[in-house]
């Protein structure tokens, strides 16, 4: 064989190995899509999201998850928020999943949102089952949403659900300072079927846990 | 080193050389480790361990100094002195096998090393300060006050409790309150006890000098005296699952009152969750596994969330 | 598994490496190779898993959570099975059980194919070793960088965090479990029959096994990124890898069956080493590197069960719902932490001994004299082997494990340094007057000297107590790693392929480009991992994706510089590959480093048989200097008939 | 610590089929004892976990009460496995003897073989009827995971006994070969492996002692 054939021979199968470890990397970079808060006025944005009891897609049809809603009105299947620096973030969290209870009861009560209401009523605490909570602990924030009762009568099975179904709508308020990123997640142990609750989705990125982009 | 073949002078000419060099080095580095370097080194002074363990970080560092320099002096020395003058040079070296009392020479003088080392770890960890951070349930070193025994106990207990993925904090004296950032008075023996509720995870209050792993069911101890105020990092040191590195907080030592009107506002502020919190214990194992385990099978029966204290 | 010498066909090897193969071969397709095993492997996958779902349908346990661990580990494992099958290692057991001879006719085959294939010669096996080792290596090294490329930010940028965490975790696991056979593998294999005068190793299948169970734990482990990844990083702490989702079984199956193959390729070290050695070769004469991968074998034979046990239990625990690691049943989360270890410690022996081994062997040739103190370099590397045992709890300083025993694991732990001190004397004591040749060899095992002698004494800083209250579970128990195993053991395996590449392959890289490859690595390495250690005692965690403003700029320069690393590697890849397949091949001089070792006396690259007739021991390997005779000459067979014959 | 005055290289003749015949029946020897060695690690840490477990009791869950495997499955495992290793090593051993008669050992190894087989099915077959689920205790959870390991060990030692029943039965002058057999490469491989398994299969013997006692006897 000629250096150049064996040149080849040897570049052909490097430029492939090169291939898989481009296509490994762009695989492994992947994000959930990013969802800008829509601007309410000046320095006050709005984010509406919703909890759902099983986002029934893929491998896992039993995974409970955040959904948020872009400026467009699309429930999109992400958990990457994104909002503006110094500003006040409203959120809107209608809850669509039935509850259980927290490892740790401390997070029962709503802590760094003094305005939160609950379906319009203001709470501080809730003593009964929880659906989930939006819980940012860099921020001192997290919010408990009350799980929808057992005995509901239409229940939302498949996300996204509308809210003609049985749900609970929380809402709140805080405040962001300079440019970083939080990460928030769930405290309720709804990774069903894993060992404390927390394995699956509530510890997967775009389900249960997620990350609050804030940009100046 | 002696073989017939070698005058001794040309091994002394270069064992001088060596050995000037080397004890030059060490006498300008070793002070300045010592006396310059230790006082800034991490992880500062502002308790007790961490006075500790930047105490032990310069004496190790300063025995270290001469050890280092003498193999890079020694390397060094043979790069530029025993090395081959031209590459037509097929000539061997003088077949030295071994010399016993250098081996011996050397093989006492690291096991000295070792055994001080060792003798002064030893101290420094059975010393008043409990220098040893995480000690198990039952530390066998402990400062003045310290009691098994709950109610005999003098010292300022505060809780720590590790959960996927975030810090909170009890303090049994004050109603058993539950707080999510730590708050210490300055110039007191606390007491931390640390537990998790489901992975293992691992307690790092960095300028406080404590670090000791949450272990599910284990009550792990660690003591700490802040003897200044100040703000400190707390992290997670073990890795316990995707938002570990999240898993963050600051801590602040504050003088005494402050203190007690910061836990005022806490029993405030957390005043209606206190009675659903369960009875302070060591451990809690909350008696859910999420499910894992088949219900139907499984010993612990239904899933009951709410923490309750161990048995 | 049973252990059974190779019974088969008299092959007449009559010294000369060339002499054509008169029996015609058949063609490759037709016989076990790599393509037949990844058949297999993909049907014994599916029959694997079909069988897991179907075992689980009725099984209530198995499910809850909407993935059935139980049938991916019994997919992975029969996928092994398959793979094994499909190169044709199962013919032979089989054959014994039918008393059977197995058919070895096509074993003498000179062609290019049978570095695809289950093979019975010790040099295939450890060519093929060499090549999969760099694999493997370089595979774990690109996953370091895209961590690196995380670290350049302090908060999450470019990985999502569990990506993060998973990324981190295969380059940990593919290092720890993968390199365990970096020199032992290669090396090893190759060059221990050769080195102690054998014309065979003990057991050929038991080491063609431990070969091509490695492919079969690379993938499955890699696989795991594809099922959910593992969040656990190399150590696989329970309870959270019982919580952890698919990819942990990933984890699991991979690391157990690499410390099967640990296993296997020690018994076949061990038996060779002490049963086929040369009329002659004393132990006095064994050669030191020969002496490091004794050692390491019998740590690995002893050790690597403990971690078949822990990993096996952790399945149990995954699959069929054991409660070992789950306190809230009876179990307990301290359990893997010390069966982890407990393997886990002797385990960093295992990347460290063959590394000295290499130094003590080049160092030497290079210096033109004898091995100083002989005797205590061999008793330095056993008493490192035994101590290795008795530390593990070190690891656990801070966990609440018998917090009482801690001033004994503190006093083994700096024993060690007593053992590993000796490495130094040798090296002092050899280079004392040389006539140092400074080749890229030697290069590098200065490189190894300078970088495992900060390994080692931030060593100390770990096993005191107080000190370890700080670094523990930080960046600079990360560098300390790193600098012990990378800057020690892999700087001995670079110093390994430029020094024995001409007696493998016949073929010496470029001195220039390895002079290169040499300087940046050895500047990018330092630049790398000095600065993580004034990371790690500024208080960053290791295996997080966040941390403090303040150290932004010291990771920056950390990722930069882990950059050039990742550059001088492709200095080597582009000279291995030049240099061995590209240039034509130039007789070179058969000992290009006027070596007195055994593995020198014979043609490179040597023929199947190695020595046309067993060699005789005359003296030590290492007698530079001293006008001792050849190391060995050749015996004169006792029987015409016998000449160069050998069972294989 | 010159090593130049080692004579040992004087003789020039080495006769290569000796050398060969002692390095095989050596390496058999090694190599058995190893994996007696790091099969001992690996159950080794099944009983660490066993008492460890026992010692910590955590969650008072150590065992269920009355928690045990039914005895018409663990005494036959016991039984057949003790019998099964004890005909097999004392048969074996006097098979070694220069000029022993094959036949005993040959239906030793059979029925060695077969009852190990059995063994480990009883074993498999048991661990799906054991009234206890496995994560109920720390107990329950030791059992379950170390017992089938047990099992597929019982199957190495009965897949060993076979191998060398049938090699003995295919070539009959194996088990005391006289003459130029007598050196043969052939023979030393088979004295080694019958060696070899005799330990192993003792080891087994031992092993399921152990285990019963750790399993069905300790409180």
């Amino acid at each position: 064989m000629t250096k150049a054939q064996k040149t080849i021979g040897v570049l052909i199968p490097l430029a492939l190995l090169l291939a898989v470890v481009v296509w490994t990397f762009f695989y492994l970079i992947r994000w959930p899509p990013t969802v800008e808060a829509s601007t309410r006025s000046a320095g006050v944005v709005d984010i509406t999201a919703q909890t759902v009891g099983s986002i029934g897609t893929g491998n896992h049809p039993t995974w409970v998850s955040y959904l948020v809603r872009d400026s467009s009105g699309v429930w999109v299947h992400t958990t990457t928020l994104q909002v503006p620096a110094n500003s006040t973030v409203h959120m809107t969290i209608y809850q669509f999943d039935s509850g259980s209870s927290l490892r740790n009861p401390v997070m029962n009560q709503v802590l760094g949102a003094p305005d939160a209401t609950l379906d319009g009523k203001p709470y501080s605490l809730w003593t009964d089952t929880i659906g989930h909570t939006f819980t940012i602990p860099e921020l001192g924030l997290s919010v408990p949403m009350p799980g929808i009762s057992a005995t509901a009568a239409n229940p939302c099975s498949v996300a996204p659900c509308a809210l003609s179904y049985d749900h609970h709508t929380v809402q709140f308020t805080f405040k962001t300072f300079g440019a970083t990123v939080y990460t928030w997640q769930c405290f309720v142990p709804c990774g069903l079927g894993y060992l404390a609750g927390f394995g699956g989705p509530m510890s997967t990125f775009g389900y249960m846990n997620g990350v609050l982009k804030v940009v100046a | 080193m002696s073989p017939a073949s070698s005058p001794s002078n040309v091994n002394r000419f270069h064992l001088t050389r060596i050995l000037v060099v080397w004890l030059v080095l060490s006498l300008i580095l070793t002070p300045l480790v010592y006396f310059v370097w230790g006082p800034n080194m991490p992880p500062g002074d502002m308790a007790n361990n961490a006075k500790d363990q930047q105490f032990d970080n310069t004496v190790l560092s300063t025995v270290a100094t001469p050890v280092v320099l003498f193999i890079w002096v020694y390397l060094g020395y043979a790069l530029i002195f025993f090395r081959r003058k031209d590459a037509s040079d097929e000539e061997d070296g003088p077949p030295i096998k071994g010399h016993l009392g250098f081996q011996v020479g050397w093989v006492g003088l690291t096991t000295v090393i070792v055994l001080s080392l060792f003798v002064f770890g030893t101290y420094e960890l059975v010393g008043p300060n409990g220098a040893g951070t995480g000690s198990g349930s039952s530390p066998i070193w402990t400062p003045a006050g310290y009691s098994g025994v709950a109610k005999y106990n003098k010292l300022f207990q505060v809780q720590v409790i590790g959960q996927q993925w975030r810090w909170t904090f009890r303090y049994p004296a004050y109603q058993g309150v539950e707080t999510t950032q730590l708050v210490i008075p300055e110039g007191v023996q606390i007491q931390f006890n640390t537990t998790s509720l489901d992975v293992i995870h691992s307690f790092w209050a960095y300028e406080l000098g404590v670090k000791a792993d949450a272990v599910p069911g284990v009550n792990n101890i660690a003591f700490a005296v802040a003897e200044r105020p100040g703000t400190f990092q707390i992290r997670c040191a073990e890795l316990c699952g995707p938002l570990h590195g999240a898993m963050s907080s600051v801590g602040v030592v504050v003088s005494p009152t402050a203190f007690n009107t910061w836990i005022a506002g806490q029993l405030v502020l957390h005043g209606e969750v206190i009675p659903l919190l369960p009875p302070y214990a060591p451990t809690y194992l909350p008696q859910s596994d999420g499910g894992l385990y088949d219900p139907g099978q499984d010993p612990l029966g239904p899933d009951l969330t709410l923490p309750s204290p161990a048995p | 598994m049973t252990i059974e010498t190779p019974v088969g066909e008299k092959v007449s090897g009559g010294g000369t490496p060339d002499e054509p193969v008169t029996t015609s071969l058949p063609s490759y397709w037709t016989r076990p190779n790599v393509l037949t095993g990844v058949v297999g492997a993909v049907i014994g996958y599916s029959i694997g898993h079909w069988f897991g779902n179907y075992v689980a349908a009725d099984n209530q346990q198995f499910q809850g959570n909407g993935q059935n661990d139980f049938a991916l580990t019994l997919g992975y494992l029969v996928a092994t099975l398959g793979w094994l099958a499909g190169l044709g290692v199962l013919n032979y057991p089989i054959a014994k059980m039918l008393g059977h001879r197995p058919d070895e006719t096509f074993e003498e085959d000179p062609r290019l194919s049978r570095y695809f294939r289950y093979t019975l010669d010790h040099k295939v096996v450890g060519l093929q070793y060499l090549s999969a080792m760099l694999f493997y290596f370089f595979a774990a090294g690109l996953f370091a960088l895209v961590i690196r490329s995380e670290l350049l930010s302090p908060t999450s940028h470019l990985l999502a965090p569990d990506t993060y965490v998973e990324v981190v975790g295969e380059h940990g696991t593919l290092m720890m479990m993968m390199m365990t056979s970096a020199i032992l593998g290669p090396f090893g294999n190759y060059l221990i029959p050769l080195m102690i005068g054998s014309r065979r190793m003990a057991f050929p299948r038991l080491e063609a096994l431990s070969f091509w169970l490695t492919p079969a734990a690379f993938v499955v482990l890699l696989s795991g990124l594809f099922v959910g990844g593992f969040p656990t990083g190399w150590t696989g702490y329970a309870p959270l890898a019982v919580q952890a989702k698919e990819g942990q079984d990933a984890y699991l199956v991979a690391f157990g069956l690499m410390a099967c193959s640990m296993i296997l390729a020690g018994f076949n070290i061990v038996a060779t080493v002490i049963n086929y050695r040369a009329p002659g070769m004393t132990w006095t004469r064994v050669p030191l590197f020969v002496w490091g991968i004794l050692v390491t074998s019998m740590l690995m034979v002893l050790a690597a069960p403990i971690l078949v046990g822990a990993t096996y239990m952790a399945l149990m625990d995954r699959t069929v719902q054991t409660a070992l690691f789950d306190v809230n049943h009876g179990g307990s989360s301290y359990l893997w932490q010390n069966l982890f270890w407990f393997f886990g410690h002797p385990e960093v022996y295992i990347l460290a001994l063959p590394g000295f081994g290499i130094a003590l062997e080049l160092l030497p040739v290079f210096a033109r004299k004898p091995a100083f103190a002989y005797r205590t370099a061999v008793a330095g590397m056993v008493g490192v082997g035994v101590l290795s045992f008795f530390v593990w709890q070190h690891h656990l300083f801070d966990s609440g494990i018998n917090p009482d025993m801690r001033p004994v694991v503190m006093f083994t732990t700096e024993l060690i340094s007593i053992p590993t001190g000796i490495i130094y004397l040798v090296a002092v004591g050899t280079l004392w007057r040389a006539k140092l040749r400074m080749t890229v060899p030697m290069l590098f095992i200065f490189g190894m000297l300078f970088n495992f002698l900060i390994g080692g004494i931030s060593g100390v800083f770990l096993s005191d107590v107080p000190a370890d209250g700080v670094a523990h579970g930080s960046f600079f128990v990360m560098a300390h790693f790193h600098y012990t195993i990378m800057g020690g053991y892999i700087f001995a395996f670079f110093a390994g392929i430029y020094y024995w590449l001409p007696k493998m392959m016949g073929r010496r890289l470029n001195d220039r480009l390895g002079k290169v490859h040499f300087w940046l690595m050895f500047v990018a390495f330092n630049s790398t991992f000095l600065p993580l250690f004034a990371v790690g005692q500024l208080g960053m965690p290791r295996r997080v994706f966040e941390y403090a403003q303040r150290l932004q700029a010291l990771n920056v320069w950390v990722s930069i510089s882990a950059f050039a690393l990742g550059l001088s590697m492709l200095v080597f890849v582009f000279n291995f590959l030049k240099s061995t397949i590209i240039d034509d091949k130039v007789e070179l001089v058969e000992n290009p480093w006027q070596s007195r070792g055994l593995e020198w006396t014979v043609p490179s690259p040597p023929p199947r048989l190695n020595f046309p007739s067993i060699p005789i021991v005359t003296s030590g390997p290492y007698e530079y200097g001293t006008g001792a005779g050849p190391m060995a000459v050749l015996s004169v067979p006792a029987s015409a008939g016998a000449e160069g014959e050998v069972l294989l | 610590m010159s090593q130049l005055d080692d004579t040992a290289g004087d003789q020039l003749v080495v006769d290569s089929d000796a050398h060969e015949r002692k390095s095989v029946l050596g390496s058999y020897w090694t190599a058995s004892r190893l994996f007696v060695a790091a099969s001992t690690m690996l159950f080794g840490a099944g009983a660490f976990s066993y008492f460890y477990l026992h010692s910590l009791d955590n969650n008072s869950l150590w065992r269920a009460p009355g928690q045990r495997p039914s005895s018409f499955l663990s005494v036959p495992v016991l039984l057949l496995t003790v019998v099964a290793s004890l005909v097999y090593v004392v048969v074996a051993r006097r098979a070694e003897r220069p000029g022993a008669d094959g036949n005993d050992f040959r239906v030793a190894a059979g029925v060695a073989s077969v009852m190990l087989v059995v063994a480990a099915m009883i074993q498999f077959w048991g661990m799906r009827r054991l009234g206890f689920f496995p994560g109920s205790s720390g107990y329950a959870s030791v059992y379950v995971a170390v017992m089938p390991l047990f099992g597929v060990w019982l199957l190495i030692g009965a897949y060993w006994a076979e191998v060398l029943l049938a090699r003995s039965l295919r070539v009959r002058w194996v088990l005391a070969p006289v003459g130029e057999n007598a050196d043969s490469h052939e023979a030393a491989a088979f004295a080694g492996s019958l060696n070899g398994s005799r330990l192993f299969i003792g080891f087994l013997g031992l092993l399921s002692v152990v285990l019963y006692v750790m399993f069905s006897v300790l409180k």
